[in-house]
């Protein structure tokens, strides 16, 4: 029976992710992807990784479709409705056999290794040492907490990579209005706002101090907090920072600093993010509650994009669009 | 068979009745504001039902309550959605035909 | 009984094909959107019967997170398409 | 067919659907969508192959969270530099040629 449902869906989803490439229209592409992001997390959970359809759910159709939703509505305002040219019929046949020939060797290789939770074994007896059940949270936070320490600071960078784009000149600012024009839908969008902003933080709350025991995690919690943050931010609840606030950036920071304290303090115990004995979960926790607050700022802006409204500066007149 | 295993399918089986009129309407309905109508109203009774079913099958109060959770931010999103949608099509609807007049 | 819930599965999943038809052909973009917000309540719908025919409360959250996150999208949407003529960013 | 393998398969597909797309597809917006789909893809086969009869592997689910963390912020990047080209973009052409004329390429 569960065979099934596994074809099916995963029939759908490569159904759903042909059409969002090769559908014309950008919209329908991107309504596809959402759909896409979906199924997916679909997927996940008919491999029982529900970590992993936490995050997919929460980050690939949520923040991703509002950013792709947002990007296109940005091109459209330019004039760039992002339909295709035409390639010539040669390089599409060329890359067809390529991707074809590179499927199959793909598949080839995949089919001869036989699934097996490998590592599940490893990781099992080491669970008890560290006083918490979610063995993913385990391999993330303990076993594997670099590759995690890196990862934030990868999503920070990605941060000042989107600042870095703004127009000469227009640093401090905010980035552009969220805020919808239409006024009965901008009430509808702020009483989403206030009703959604508590709940994700609870909710957030919620994932992080059970992401020890059962699927859950600062990356998903920060993802919910993000989607309360945009609603908000949309609905006109409230506003975008300037860039330059001192507690906007202690937020930004806080998470991969605490990670990266906490990893010094082991050089105490033994290595570099070794924790001290008996109290891994302590310092799991600190990290996660600490990192959850970072990535939900963090992905809020990246959402939001670079900086467009420049800040009155006293001291000369910066204009919002000095030609760069 | 049990009764509760009898009602279990029972509400399985509406709600799931439910979900497909909703999406058979999204498709036959003729214009936006129908579609609307089958969206939100049908798919949130079939996944009130079929969370129904699902609370009654699993047997333990605390899920039962996650899974009321569930249904209730799933009919609020419902009605935001809804809200939106509709004052976006009728924004598209006065645009098309009077064209060049900013809502 | 947990049978019964994974057919139920398959059929949400029929369910969710059946939306993205209208989403193919969905002539306004307020079509396809709202075919994914159906896809998405599919999913949720997906999740919960999946978690009860595998008894693992944790594909609760993720319906949860599905169903909150399915809204902001469509936000975002109404956002970005209540103006499509000026610059999203009120130069006008 | 083991489940694990029928995921893995899709992935592979995905991989490959996304790379064909990549490479015929001459938008950008369109091309950030193609590379997601391929990160889809990847991530899919890891998770297939990591799925046991009785458990699911906990290494490649950790890899894939962080895998997919990094998707959307380099993903959020893409989508902002797409946005700032097309600003440069016109910003150009209306500089170049404010009479019309042959628009810019």
């Amino acid at each position: 029976m569960t065979g099934a449902f596994d074809i099916i869906l995963c029939l759908m989803i490569l159904g759903a992710a042909g059409i969002a490439l090769f559908v014309r229209d950008a919209l329908a592409a991107i309504a596809f992807f959402i759909a896409f992001g979906n199924l997916l997390g679909l997927a996940w959970l008919g491999l029982d990784a529900v970590n992993v359809a936490l995050a997919e759910i929460a980050l690939g159709a949520g923040v991703t479709g509002v950013l792709l939703i947002l990007a296109r509505a940005r091109l459209l305002a330019l004039g760039d409705d992002a339909t295709c040219a035409d390639t010539s019929a040669w390089l599409r046949a060329g890359a067809l056999a390529a991707c074809a020939g590179f499927v199959l060797l793909l598949a080839a290789a995949v089919l001869s290794i036989p699934p097996e939770s490998g590592l599940d074994r490893a990781v099992a007896p080491l669970m008890p040492g560290l006083g918490i059940e979610n063995r993913v949270t385990g391999v993330l936070l303990a076993f594997r907490a670099y590759d995690t320490l890196l990862e934030s600071f990868v999503l920070l960078g990605a941060l000042v990579a989107v600042w870095s784009l703004a127009p000469a000149g227009v640093w401090p600012g905010r980035p552009a209005d969220l805020g919808v024009a239409d006024v009965p839908m901008r009430r509808v969008a702020r009483s989403f706002g206030r009703f959604l902003l508590p709940v994700a933080l609870v909710m957030a709350a919620y994932l992080v101090w059970a992401g020890s025991d059962v699927p859950g995690g600062a990356f998903q919690a920060g993802t919910v907090l993000a989607g309360g943050l945009m609603v908000s931010a949309i609905g006109g609840a409230i506003g975008l920072p300037r860039s330059d606030l001192p507690g906007l950036r202690v937020a930004l920071v806080l998470g991969p600093l605490v990670f990266l304290l906490i990893g010094l303090a082991g050089m105490g115990f033994g290595g570099f993010l070794v924790y001290p004995e008996g109290s891994a979960k302590a310092a799991i926790l600190a990290i996660e509650y600490s990192l959850f607050l970072s990535i939900g700022a963090t992905l809020a802006l990246l959402v939001a994009g670079p900086n467009v409204i420049g800040w009155p500066d006293p001291a000369g007149g910066t204009d919002r669009h000095s030609d760069c | 068979m049990s009764w509760t295993d009898l009602a279990v399918l029972a509400l399985l089986g509406a709600g799931l009745a439910f979900y497909g009129a909703g999406s058979l309407g999204l498709l036959r309905f003729p214009d936006t504001a129908s579609r609307l109508h089958a969206l939100t109203k049908a798919d949130n009774l079939g996944l009130g039902l079929v969370a129904l079913a699902a609370a009654l099958h699993w047997g333990s109060l605390a899920v039962a309550a996650k899974i009321a959770l569930v249904w209730l931010f799933a009919v609020i999103a419902a009605g935001i959605t809804s809200q939106l949608l509709a004052r976006q099509a009728r924004l598209d609807g006065t645009r098309s035909h009077r064209d060049g007049v900013q809502p | 009984m947990a049978d019964w819930f994974t057919l139920a599965a398959v059929f949400l999943l029929l369910s969710i094909a059946v939306a993205l038809v209208r989403c193919w052909r969905g002539p306004g973009p307020v079509e396809r959107i709202m075919a994914a917000q159906l896809a998405g309540t599919g999913v949720i719908g997906v999740a919960v019967v999946l978690g009860a025919a595998r008894r693992d409360a944790a594909m609760l959250d993720a319906a949860l997170i599905g169903t909150l996150l399915a809204a902001v999208a469509v936000t975002a949407f109404a956002r970005s398409a209540a103006r499509p003529g000026d610059r999203p960013d009120g130069s006008g | 067919m083991v489940t694990g393998h029928v995921y893995a398969l899709t992935g592979a597909v995905l991989a490959g659907l996304g790379l064909f797309a990549f490479i015929t597809l001459r938008h950008t917006l369109r091309q950030l969508l193609a590379i997601n789909v391929v990160g889809a893809g990847i991530f899919l086969i890891l998770g297939g192959l990591g799925r046991g009869a009785d458990a699911t592997d906990p290494f490649p689910q950790a890899l894939v969270i962080t895998g997919i963390v990094v998707a959307v912020a380099l993903t959020a990047f893409g989508a902002a530099m797409i946005v700032r080209l097309a600003e440069a973009r016109v910003a150009t052409k209306a500089a170049t040629r404010p009479d019309g004329g042959k628009p810019g390429p």
